[in-house]
């Protein structure tokens, strides 16, 4: 099929649909707004749902709802939307409940305002919620990605029973590239004996719960969710390399910034500096495994973020100690320029490795 | 091939439209595209411009932050970005609107009359594409008859009444900027 | 001879972990009989609250979700709308629902979601031990208000069914108690009608029922029923709030 | 005929059943159960009429009630 | 004054009507709801108010509310509770607004269960809600200590303009110890000439926001708080050492666990292993500083912590790959044996540090 | 000559960044003009909403505070309890008071909190877009509901003063509207009493302003003033809903 | 006497005055400001009556109005 | 001097109570020390634990994982905590409702009829203080007369009237510690 133009807000609502994603629950934000309007009228020309909740909260309780019904349902927010799903999300993994939450980031913290931000990495990365828990976390920096990492994140969520979000950015989502759609999607929902419809729909009585009064009993379920963990650690890690080969100086940079980092360390490598870029894919799993494989072979990391410097600590976490991590980055909605980056690559160049 | 373009405007003079355009018809002629709007702060009547990249390869960066070509449809617009062109870039610019000239001298300046002329076309609204007529007659990126294919996948079926007097403004644009190349050339 | 009084089958054959004379326990009996009666076991879902009522999901014998504290409407929406030919309830304290779930049931009624709230009005948080609810009568002592609740601070006593009659989305709202046999029949025939409201797809269904809580208020279970009798039921008067238009159930 | 059987062991001796019996037979027992309540009963069987009041407001559902089919 | 035996919570409540808090706003939760019981008393009685809000949302944006009212003001909470007020939180940061929040962390994921834990770690230190911010969190280990910490927790709050957070668990609520109520205590609440009291009340008109659409505003903001936060991480790390001379192994554990860590410090050094602690007193800011100095005296670290791993993360970006960080911990609700604790120092003491 | 009609000492001489013919700038006249009527601005705070009213803190000359998404009228509550003697309103949106600030409104009206809310329903989300707002009005086409609002879906506009009249607290409960010189000073005597019975500490006091968003409507400001007579007060009857005892104010 | 005055650079040109006005002299001109609206105004000064209608519906305070003070 | 004492029961024993007022005369004595409460999960008539650590020295953990004294108040809390005393250390038994022998040979074990005695004394209520009175007796750390003093800080103003009753059960428990004691040397 040939590639049309689309936003990158259209093509995670249509990412979704083609997921087989039939429940939307949510409340509307800037700059994630347009994903939603898209969503409002796709849903119901394929059967589905598109549900304005009273609240994040609500929404979230409302996907717990679908997903415990056997659904695939997502939401999206941004900012403070995000913040008000914190016990939700806790919730939802708690009680193993696969689902998919989109974060359109903005500036912050507060009110701030709608442009562009990395700020809610920790947030996602770390857990915003309580309790120990993680949610995978992957953030696309195309368009066409954006649409494909929507079926990823319903699979991954539906393998491990395990909320998935899919972070980018209001400038993303109003990004237009041209993306493959790919041609008539088969999804393969996989059976989920363990939801409650009722019981004259799958064998016994299902319950979904997290409460476990009994500290040995919530130890057992919190190893479970360890072991788990674990799991997805060791498998699900991804990320993308540019220019690697033979690079002194690696940048480490996701989503929206990892496209200007990519325009950077072309022009630093026209320059005859040996740069070169990782992106994570997935934020969590952290990729550690393959950037700590880099760290002997490098010799500065230089982590560009829309931030004051979060991702830097999971860059330095796998690095080690083995070379020194350093860290660029814009707040409060600003994006990065591809020169001041390539400008920080030549002071490094210049400075540490280029000694 | 990079074409770095640069629309910038402001709400209501169609920036966002011709960028999408541009990009659409790009993309038919199988080039690599990234098209990025940015709005000004305001609700309404503030900036509105657009960055549309147009490549052989893959593109990195979508953000225009160099551009090859700036198309400046007011004053403020090429105050505000004229300095960002690349050495030996192209500065289309609206000159029935912009009435500040270009103080560089590295980079080639195309002024079109697009409101004049396309109130002589009987059309106020048609502005925007004698501008991209030009932009592809100087540029050669697309060809406008591609651009008048992606016009109607482009404009919704009601609108598509419209679309001669859309080919028409191209092919207005793209002769004003024939003309101009033949003043440059003398 | 015929068993004419006994457990029913939605109900599993486990005691409850509640207090000596709660009346949660009356409650649980009341959903479960109509449950039985409607012949929904199989298809039924509820939604457990964060209250005293968070174990309910061992008692109740059919599918059971945990919602996080205030949220079980949400959740039930988020259920009913997945799986629009289920009957979908939530059971909640009159802290859970009235107080941080105050968004979610009202906006279930807006919706007219069809759903069925059993809300268990006890005028206090049983389960934390002891705080005032939304519901906690004037002069009345808790734990947060040691001095009595006075309405220069605390305002006054939340009227949940009085607030929902407005909605045009609330089809059923009901209030009645389970302190007495009369009562408890009230209740019951309370409860089927939300139910049927909902198995009929008319909307959005509530029933208020007034509870004792004996241990936090400091009463014996006979002492509470008559309290309740006294000071609750003329505050929160008993009755059908809102019903459908005659026929339709 | 009727007959009222208590589950003892899941009697918590709140007393709401003896208040209500129309016939005053319900009495609560001087012996412990094992969850350390003293459990409600009824001695004076005979003269229980099934109605099942005491049942209706158990909270904890100890008593079953038994009554003679009438014929009709 | 003599000491008077006194529970946690009542240390927690106590410290803050000593430090001039009059102000509680307030959801009930299992643990921290006896530290509401002994307010609701006790606030009355010297003029305070203790109000019950209606969900911990409420609470928090109460407190965002008095706080900009220039009042010394506090909430606390545990576990769900904790994670509905990460707008809020948000907002107080963005808002530079002072204020003081309790969190006596409980078991989770979801809804968990009231036994103590630690895993909300990675919340309050890196921070649940959106946006780029930071608190600064205490975690007292000893009741005195609860009751002395409410006073700086308030005082830092108001010296940097940012929300404090005090972290324990439900068993320090309930632990009693003897305490010094230190005498009669003048308060001296510094002025707030930025509160919004009514124009009558100070110099020009006063505004509270965190709202600034413009980036580049935004990014002024950001940078003004991330140079507070630079300066908060240089003057504010505090941490505490026991037996550190000559220990080859080191363990780092806060709040309750480094009690149980103290004991089976002792217990290694009676058998001859040079074990020593090292107990964050602040989490954020992490006294990195201090716990790097002793890296290249160290063998190995071992953090005990109740949760699956967070404060390991810090510990080892300030060993930075000098000396192996391991982790011990128990989960759920579960609270590590001194027996435990020291059959992993033996371990690490025969493994690894003996070699 | 005199002037007879100038801008109130209250709000700042910079313009509004309302889009044409919105009337939130009429009510935003009218909380000012009743504000140097009572001669409080030195001693009011207002709070902010999110929404489209969010830079009012530019335009009110008082001190204010932004509160976020539907908190006001806690935020309210906090500043109120330790200044009780200053004068504490919030101006929100239906979006904000009615959506995600419900468990904020309906608590503070039980709590009789004295603060005064003014409410303005627009019938949509106007900063965000032009979503459905839980005032939309069924059938009224939005971004979320670009089929119409469905009641099947969505259910029915939510009634807020006709839920708060039965709660206690609420000591002055009003809904009026902007789109007409006669509604408009119906309005400003509402606007005016809400404000007394703060002062008078009676009590939790709202006015609903029923306004128009000609931008998200897609109607010009003279259909959308003809449009919302039409539409809105058919559903949203004016009035008021609740007063004090006579004599008090 | 009566007077209008408009401060035409805060008129939105959103019309509502035009349609209030009892003696139906406010009038849109054709004017653009610098907004980009064309704004409304009065010519017939002498005509208006200083009610003030216009001013009370006008939502950007673009119209202020002056009265001779009745001698009471 | 380092006492670990775990006190172990069932809601209604007065373990907790026990507990503080154990913690508090030693306070007064000047010792260091920290009492920790263990509840059952149960609402109510579950388990009802706390451990007490009476030190001259300060306090690391104040668990009591290795009781230096455990006073098991019922069999189950016998059988559950038995193997947690420290060797050579000491249990008192509440012999009325411990039905159950202690299995280890290398603790002291000391039954106390705490039940029957109170029943005796005429007050159920101060069985626990009997067991402390024994513990006082069979540990040393602190007086009986200051436990008495703290007993006027512990309960409030409207039971001190019930503070003599309390001192006899405490003297009561000595004393039946102390023939033990006897029998145990003979
Ligand atoms: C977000 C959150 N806040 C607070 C709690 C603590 N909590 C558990 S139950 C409860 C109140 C229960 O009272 P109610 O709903 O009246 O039910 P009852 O126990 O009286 O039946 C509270 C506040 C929680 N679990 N989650
Ligand atoms: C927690 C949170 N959710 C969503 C938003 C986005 N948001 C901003 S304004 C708004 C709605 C505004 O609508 P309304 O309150 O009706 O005010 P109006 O603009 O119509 O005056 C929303 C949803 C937000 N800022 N915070
Ligand atoms: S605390 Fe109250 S509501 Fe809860 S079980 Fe006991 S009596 Fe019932
Ligand atoms: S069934 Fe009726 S008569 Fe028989 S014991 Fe029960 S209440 Fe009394
Ligand atoms: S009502 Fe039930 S639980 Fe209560 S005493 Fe009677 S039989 Fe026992
Ligand atoms: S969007 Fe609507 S509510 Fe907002 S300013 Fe424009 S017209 Fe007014
Ligand atoms: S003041 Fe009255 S008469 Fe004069 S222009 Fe205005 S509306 Fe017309
Ligand atoms: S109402 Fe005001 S803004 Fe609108 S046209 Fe008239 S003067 Fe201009
Ligand atoms: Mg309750
Ligand atoms: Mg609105």
């Amino acid at each position: 099929m040939s590639k049309i133009l689309m936003k990158g807000n259209e093509a995670i609502g249509e990412g979704a649909v083609r997921a087989g994603c039939r429940y939307f629950f949510g409340y509307p934000i800037t700059p994630q707004s347009e994903l939603t309007h898209y969503l409002a009228k796709r849903l119901p020309e394929v059967g589905g749902l598109f549900l304005q909740a009273e609240s994040e909260v609500a929404s979230i309780n409302m996907v717990y709802g679908a997903a415990a019904a056997g659904a695939r349902v997502m939401t999206s927010s941004s900012g403070p939307g995000i913040s008000l799903m914190q016990e939700g999300l806790s919730f939802l993994a708690g009680s193993e409940l696969p689902s998919v939450v989109v974060n359109l980031m903005r500036g912050g913290p507060g009110l701030g305002n709608i442009a562009p931000s990395q700020s809610d990495y920790f947030q996602a990365a770390k857990g915003g919620g309580h309790g120990d828990y993680h949610m995978i976390v992957l953030a696309p920096n195309t368009v066409q990605e954006m649409l494909d990492t929507m079926g990823n994140a319903f699979d991954l969520a539906d393998k491990y029973r395990n909320p998935v979000m899919v972070m980018a950015d209001g400038v993303m989502g109003q990004m237009m590239e041209p993306v493959d759609l790919g041609g008539d999607v088969r999804v393969e929902i996989p059976p989920k004996s363990w939801a409650t419809t009722g019981m004259a729909h799958h064998a016994g009585k299902n319950v979904i719960n997290s409460c476990l009064v009994i500290p040995e009993e919530m130890e057992e379920l919190n190893l479970k969710l360890e072991k788990k963990y674990k799991e997805i650690s060791q498998k699900e890690q991804v990320c993308d390399e540019y220019m690697l080969e033979g690079a002194d100086i690696v940048l480490v940079a996701f989503g929206l910034v990892s496209r200007i980092c990519m325009s950077a360390v072309e022009k630093a490598r026209a320059m005859g500096i040996k740069a070169g870029l990782i992106r994570p894919v997935t934020l969590w799993p952290f990729p550690a495994g393959f950037i700590g494989k880099t760290a002997d072979k490098t010799r500065a990391y230089l982590t560009v973020e829309m931030n004051m410097g979060q991702m830097i600590e999971d860059v330095k976490l796998a690095v080690c100690g083995r070379a020194p991590v350093y860290h660029y980055g814009r707040l409060g909605g600003m994006v990065p320029d591809v020169r001041d980056v390539l400008a920080e690559i030549k002071n490094l160049h210049e400075g540490d490795a280029g000694r | 091939m990079i074409e770095a373009v640069y629309i910038a405007g402001h709400g209501g003079q169609g920036t966002l439209s011709t960028g999408q355009l541009l990009a659409n018809a790009c993309l038919k002629e199988g080039k690599f595209v990234a098209y990025l709007p940015f709005y000004g702060v305001e609700k309404r009547g503030g900036v509105s411009n657009c960055g549309v990249t147009i490549s052989d390869q893959r593109i990195s960066s979508p953000f225009v932050a160099e551009p090859t070509v700036l198309i400046a449809m007011n004053s403020i617009s090429l105050e505000k970005y004229e300095s960002a062109v690349v050495p030996d870039g192209l500065v289309i610019a609206n000159s029935s609107l912009v009435e500040n000239a270009v103080t560089r001298d590295d980079v080639r300046v195309v002024p079109i009359p697009a409101n004049e002329e396309a109130e002589q076309m009987g059309d106020p609204m048609v502005a925007n594409n004698i501008i991209l007529g030009a932009l592809l007659e100087l540029t050669g990126v697309v060809s406008i008859q591609i651009v008048a294919e992606s016009l109607k996948e482009v404009l919704p079926e009601r609108h598509h009444g419209k679309i001669p007097a859309n080919v028409r403004a191209l092919e207005r644009g793209a002769e004003l900027a024939r003309r101009h190349k033949i003043r440059e050339n003398k | 001879m015929k068993k004419v009084f006994s457990r029913p089958r939605s109900l599993k054959d486990v005691p409850f972990h509640y207090c000596p004379g709660c009346t949660h326990g009356v409650a649980h009996r009341l959903v479960a009989e109509v449950i039985d009666e409607l012949g929904i076991q199989d298809n039924v879902i509820g939604n457990a609250p964060v209250g005293c009522a968070v174990f309910t999901m061992d008692y109740f014998d059919f599918d059971m979700i945990s919602a996080a504290h205030g949220r079980a409407p949400a959740v039930a929406t988020g259920v009913k709308r997945v799986l629009p030919d289920r009957v979908v309830f939530t059971y909640q304290g009159d802290g859970d629902l009235a107080a941080i779930g105050t968004g979610e049931f009202v906006h279930a009624a807006v919706r007219g979601e069809k759903i069925t709230c059993i809300f268990i009005n006890n005028a206090v948080y049983g389960m934390t031990g002891g705080q005032m609810a939304p519901t906690t009568l004037l002069g009345q002592k808790t734990k947060t208000t040691p001095y009595g609740r006075d309405s220069e601070v605390n305002g006054y006593p939340i009227k949940v069914c009085e607030m929902l009659t407005p909605l045009d989305g609330a089809a059923y709202v009901a209030r009645v108690a389970v302190h007495s046999p009369k009562a408890i029949i009230q209740a019951k025939k309370a409860i089927k009608k939300a139910f049927q409201v909902q198995i009929n797809g008319l909307g959005f269904s509530l029933v208020e029922i007034l509870s004792t809580c004996p241990t936090n208020w400091g009463l014996t279970p006979l002492e509470a029923v008559k309290w309740l009798d006294e000071n609750m039921i003329p505050y929160f008067p008993l009755g059908e709030y809102k019903v459908p238009p005659a026929g339709v159930i | 005929m009727a007959r009222v059987i208590f589950l003892e062991e899941r009697c918590k001796g709140c007393q709401l059943c003896t208040a209500v019996c129309p016939k005053g037979i319900v009495v609560m027992t001087g012996s412990t159960n094992e969850m350390g309540y003293h459990p409600a009963t009824v001695h004076e069987q005979d003269k229980c009429t099934g109605c099942g009041i005491c049942a209706l407001v158990c909270p904890d559902m100890v008593i079953e009630v038994e009554r003679e089919e009438k014929a009709v």
